[in-house]
């Protein structure tokens, strides 16, 4: 058969298949395994929509429900793997092959079902790597998305999370795919259009809505002295030196502590407008003091934050809102601009080795890559130039002419020396490299590759990596910040001195900072209920982080 | 052994004592013809606000009356373990029912607690533990945590528990661990009739003062308490 | 648990006038250091009960670092350790040294 | 909601000191007068509990419990504090035997009020006949101190709560003062959950934790006396108003409380939830409870009355 557009009247099948389920595009819950099997090929590449935070759960249900003699074989190309389904679907031969980015609560099945031949990977992702893929050699036939509200004409509201939708939609839509919606209810009209109806074939109203994951929200009781000695290092140590204003945080204890020192700690030093105006960064309630103190110009969001709702749509001059007055996220847009807009990445990570990789794959479980790389690496396409990331550029090159030399993106990597149940941060081979030989994947499961860190901080201090002139030095700097931890305590200590006299690597007592002034009365709110208070009543945590 | 039994073996002469959906109350005639007031959980019946405030409003209403000593007996379940007893605050009805055992005590009554089957936790402090002299019964389990729930917030084994258990009575549930560590004062047995063992003990009844840490120092199960209270009553009394 | 101990001689005597402190709790992750002033000006010991059972070498670094730095002369350490990491065990030790240094009994 | 520690007065200090987080020594040197604090074996007397070995389980010097004596705006006070982080603040042999003492000799003076910073899971399991046997000599204590004509004020905000032999010991308190992180029980809720189902009760649900056990529902029935803010100064200010008062102690208390109990359940047998009960109180739009700030709440404690003064 020739022709060029075949596409599009496979396209026009698929939907006069489904069309018999539903009431123009509406379509019963109780129907929807039978529109899929009606909707989907075997061997189709299929995005069904799980997000970091937003799940398309109905759906998820419903298609792990299909007749395997119709639908077979699938292609799953999604950002998230996180609910149980997302693998079940695997296990009863619903799917074959996987694409994906991100599998934090899945990451132990799902390295067993790697391990166990179970899925056939394709590869594990970064979020702005697989929508690009979207667009080229990635393409779903079938998009399965989740949003809030839809009119009986398909036009889609998805609400604060509305997180991948946007991307999903339009890689599908556009190269004739089919775009199917869960909604959690059916409205007259919707708040606002985030996507338009004409991109849109069938809309399911869920029985329930679409599930939600707090991911973001660290309960500053939480947060131990080590951690608060650990953000003021950063704060004194990075942001003060280099002017940091646009940066991004990860979403650790580490980097929670650093936004409740800004108010206190960082008020202190004199920093206020100068460091942390501008983010790239989902609503974190922990950001809620230093908001409210006017620290904060602007926050764009790759999703949104449970119980952040009300207070963002009161703070529409920080946060993104539409003409509803709620948060507009993208991950694609926040990805990018995290990318290409921020002078400094800043978060924690499981492993590091000496060079400076790190990864947060262990050989039991793989969490994929999320946003994580994208933050932090060098863009080497960037081309505006900013105090930071010239002085940093700098650093790394000070014989260079000024004029042609590239600037640096502020990578940091922000941990304790030992983690959780005494579990060393820094380690000298890490456990993606034997992951990645059980396996026989041809490159391991690298988070931030070493090349791009800039800066290493734990309570021993700051380790400026980009002063560094060679491999050798390198490797000591990091060991002299890995405290005693076996890597740290393998130090040449005349060589950790003398990096020390250069200012590679900075102690506590180097930067002013007291040890035992790292206390936790530091903290601008000390408990959820103090971020409540702060935010005048309108942050309503979820019911798990509350203790009242 | 079931609560008519022992009543009736403790009362020759009669007793009014019902059980009401594991709780008792009444009075019975003691050998010598005296009365005495009879209250109790039944039945491995678990303690909860409604059994709670029958038990203690029986002890107040004979208060000003003179219904002779108090026989709490025991075989109860913990204290009921639900949403709804706490919602409306179990620890002030058992605490009450506890607080008024103690006041008839101190208050010219004296108090026994007789334990012949069950009881554990919440239940026990609120009953038992709250008379002057506790007794057991052959046959009685008193457990404060049975050794399965232990086994799980400990993480040990059964086997590991029961082995520790084998060398302290600290921890492991039964009335001979209760005994060493000074709770249960004494053991009655079937052989001799049970009626003769309360009035010897009614007329032997030791004063109004809390000895079970003495007790349980003596008896080698409990070698700290008695003597740790002892030296903060001692540095308090110089401290003020 | 895990008994460990150690004796350092030091170049100098501690601070301030106090005949004891203690800062911490035992629970997880945390450690109580009860310090005494009972030695002679130039010694030092510390007596160790641990939960974390095989970290002797990791203690002995942490402790010589800290004796280094502080000289904590005529001071007995007893910790009981929940399981502390490096980190949190040379804060309690640095703020028990700066505790007895401090005005009171 | 923060301020740097130094250069403060400890009245400054104890403001700025969260109830809630702070140690057990910390609350105590905080709520008593400044330096005022005489301990009775303190932990360098290492009288730790005989039984953690058996379990491999390290000890703590104080047993997890602090007593002394110390002075309240001048006036002597008794004082103990649970740390509620070691052993989840549990009663085992020792920890217990220091607050029977110290209650005992109250008893003997009279005069001098105990105070009892409760934060507890209830009896330590490793030494659960010991610790079960404790508390019942301690809230034997008790009564009879307050029978003697001692006051006995129990202060709940810590992080353990108040559960199990510890609700019971409140229970037996001439009054309470409780926060609203402050939760005082019997039977926890994941041993509610454990026992009777997550139908019945989902312990991870904190907000209905809290609306069943939570300082806000205890004020509200009457159960504690006076709410407190969330900080040592706040306790040490309710715990001086407390002690002023505290009337005596006698049958007739206890047939008050017989009858503030028996109401109780009369009035709010029936209902299934806390919110039922505060609506029946005639509170409206009781769900908002939970979000209220503590001087709208405590006015509305207070206007709605209920208390177990001269009933306990």
């Amino acid at each position: 058969m020739t022709g060029w557009q075949n596409n599009r009247a496979a396209r026009d099948e698929r939907i006069a298949a489904g069309a018999g389920f539903g009431h123009g595009k509406v379509v019963q819950a109780r129907d929807a395994t039978r529109l899929l099997e009606a909707v989907i090929r075997p061997g189709d590449r299929v995005c069904l929509e799980g997000d970091n935070q937003k799940q398309a759960d109905l759906l998820s249900r419903a298609l792990l429900a299909v007749d395997i003699s119709r639908v077979n074989d699938l292609h799953m190309v999604q950002s998230g793997v996180v609910l149980s389904e997302h693998l079940d679907l695997f296990d009863r031969g619903v799917a074959k092959r996987l694409d994906y980015a991100y599998s934090g609560p899945q990451s132990a099945r799902i390295a067993r079902m790697l391990f166990g031949g179970k899925i056939e990977l394709g590869a594990v992702h970064t979020y702005l790597e697989l929508f690009a893929r979207y667009f080229i050699d990635l393409t779903p036939h079938v998009a399965l998305v989740a949003a809030v509200s839809a009119d009986r004409e398909g036009n889609l509201y998805t609400g604060p999370n509305t997180e991948d939708t946007p991307t999903v939609v339009e890689a599908t839509a556009f190269k004739d795919g089919v775009v199917i919606a869960q909604v959690n209810e059916i409205v007259e009209t919707v708040p606002r259009v985030d996507i338009p109806a004409d991109r849109v074939h069938f809309i399911v109203k869920a029985d329930q809505p679409f599930f939600v994951e707090p991911l973001f929200t660290r309960d500053p009781a939480a947060i131990t002295e080590g951690q608060v000695l650990t953000a003021m290092l950063a704060i004194k140590g990075i942001y003060a030196p280099y002017g940091v204003q646009r940066l991004n945080h990860g979403i650790g204890f580490s980097t929670a502590a650093i936004e409740l020192l800004l108010p206190t700690f960082g008020e202190r030093l004199g920093l206020k407008g100068r460091i942390a105006t501008h983010f790239a960064l989902n609503p974190h309630p922990a950001l809620i003091p230093a908001i409210e103190s006017g620290w904060v110009r602007q926050i764009h969001s790759f999703g949104s934050e449970v119980g952040m709702d009300d207070y963002i749509r009161a703070r529409s001059d920080v946060y993104f809102t539409g003409p509803d007055g709620s948060l507009r996220s993208n991950r694609a847009f926040c990805q990018a601009a995290g990318l290409y807009a921020c002078d400094m990445f800043i978060g924690s990570t499981l492993q590091i080795d000496l060079q400076g990789n790190s990864s947060t794959v262990t050989t039991s479980r793989i969490a994929g890559f999320g946003g994580a790389p994208n933050m932090g690496a060098d863009a080497r396409g960037r081309r505006h130039p900013s105090v930071p990331w010239l002085k940093a550029g700098a650093e790394a090159d000070p014989d260079g002419a000024a004029l042609l030399r590239r600037g640096r993106k502020l990578v940091v990597q922000i941990g304790e020396t030992f983690g959780d149940k005494n579990v060393p941060l820094f380690v000298e081979n890490l456990d993606a490299m034997e992951l990645a030989e059980k396996l026989n994947l041809e490159l391991a499961p690298i988070m931030i590759y070493g090349d791009d860190v800039t800066h290493i901080v734990t309570e021993e201090g700051v380790a400026n990596l980009l002063l560094c002139r060679t491999a050798q030095e390198r490797e000591q700097a990091i060991r002299g910040v890995a405290g005693y931890t076996e890597v740290g305590r393998r130090r040449d200590h005349g060589m950790v001195e003398r990096l020390r006299e250069r200012g590679v690597i900075r102690r506590p007592e180097d930067l002013g900072i007291n040890v035992l002034d790292a206390d936790r009365s530091l903290l601008a709110a000390r408990s959820i209920k103090d971020l409540v208070r702060w935010s005048g009543g309108l942050y309503a945590p979820p019911s798990k982080f509350r203790n009242w | 052994m079931t609560p008519d039994n022992i009543l009736t073996a403790l009362f020759p002469d009669g007793h009014q004592v019902r059980n009401d959906k594991g709780v008792l109350l009444g009075s019975a005639t003691r050998r010598s013809g005296t009365c005495m007031l009879v209250l109790g959980v039944a039945d491995r019946t678990a303690v909860g606000v409604d059994e709670a405030i029958r038990l203690s409003g029986h002890v107040l209403g004979s208060i000003d009356r003179d219904d002779g000593p108090i026989l709490v007996l025991v075989d109860s379940d913990s204290q009921r373990m639900s949403k709804r007893d706490e919602l409306l605050g179990l620890n002030e009805f058992l605490a009450h029912l506890a607080k008024v055992l103690i006041y008839a005590d101190m208050n010219g009554r004296p108090t026994i607690g007789l334990i012949y089957g069950h009881s554990a936790a919440g239940a026990l402090l609120a009953t038992g533990l709250a008379t002057r002299v506790l007794v057991g019964l052959p046959g009685a389990d008193p457990a404060v945590m049975d050794l399965p729930s232990m086994a799980k917030v400990t993480k040990l084994s059964m086997e590991a528990l029961e082995q520790k258990a084998n060398s302290t009575p600290v921890f492991a549930p039964g009335l001979s661990n209760l005994a060493q560590m000074g709770a249960v004062q004494m053991t009655w047995n079937y052989a001799a009739p049970l009626a003769d063992q309360l009035e010897a003990l009614l007329a032997d009844m030791p004063a109004v003062q809390d000895l079970r840490d003495m007790l349980g120092k003596e008896r080698g199960g409990r070698l700290k308490a008695a003597e740790i209270g002892e030296r903060v009553r001692d540095l308090a009394l110089q401290a003020r | 648990m895990e008994d460990l101990s150690f004796r350092h001689h030091v170049r100098a005597p501690a601070g301030g006038a106090r005949k004891s402190a203690i800062v911490g709790v035992v629970a997880s992750g945390n450690l109580e250091v009860l310090v005494e002033r009972v030695l002679p000006d130039a010694e030092c010991a510390l007596e160790i009960k641990t939960a974390a059972v095989g970290f002797g070498d990791v203690w002995r670094a942490v402790i010589g670092d800290f004796v280094e730095r502080y000289s904590p002369g005529g001071l007995r350490f007893s910790i009981n350790d929940g399981g502390a990491r490096p980190d949190t065990v040379s804060l309690r030790l640095a703020q028990a040294v700066r505790l007895i240094a401090e005005h009171g009994q | 909601m923060t301020a740097p520690l130094r250069d403060m007065t400890p009245a400054e200090r104890a403001r700025s000191t969260s109830f809630y987080e702070a140690s057990a020594r910390t609350r105590l040197e905080l709520l008593l007068d400044a330096g005022s604090l005489i301990e009775f074996i303190g932990p360098e007397q290492r009288e730790v509990s005989p039984h953690l070995r058996i379990f491999d389980l390290p000890e703590q010097f104080d047993d997890g419990i602090i007593v002394g004596h110390g002075r309240l705006d001048g006036s002597p006070a008794f004082v103990a504090a649970q740390e509620g982080r070691f052993m989840g603040g549990a009663f085992g042999e020792v920890h217990g035997a220091k607050l029977t003492g110290l209650l005992r000799a109250a008893r003997e003076i009279g005069t001098i009020p105990v105070l009892i910073l409760f934060d507890t899971g209830g009896v330590r399991l490793q030494e659960a006949n010991a610790g079960e046997l404790a508390i019942a000599e301690i809230m034997r204590a008790v009564m009879e101190a307050r029978a003697a004509g001692v006051k006995v004020i129990g202060l709940v905000g810590g992080r353990s709560g108040c559960y199990g032999g510890g609700g019971l010991i409140a229970g037996c308190c001439s009054a309470l003062a409780v926060s609203e992180f402050g939760r005082i029980a019997v039977s926890g809720p994941e041993v509610i959950e454990t026992n009777r189902g997550v139908e019945e009760f989902d312990s991870r649900d904190r907000a209905l934790v809290w609306r069943t056990m939570g300082g806000k529902h205890r004020r509200l029935l009457g159960a504690a006396d006076l709410f407190a803010d969330d900080s040592v100064q706040d306790f040490r200010e309710a715990a001086l108003e407390l002690i002023g008062l505290v009337g005596p102690f006698g049958l007739d208390g206890l047939k008050a409380e017989q009858e503030r109990l028996a109401d109780r359940l009369r009035r709010f047998g029936a209902c299934l939830d806390a919110v039922e009960i505060w609506t029946i109180s005639g509170i409206a739009h009781a769900e908002t409870i939970p979000e209220l700030p503590t001087d709208q709440f405590i006015a509305l404690a207070d206007r709605i009355g209920r208390t177990s003064r001269d009933a306990r």
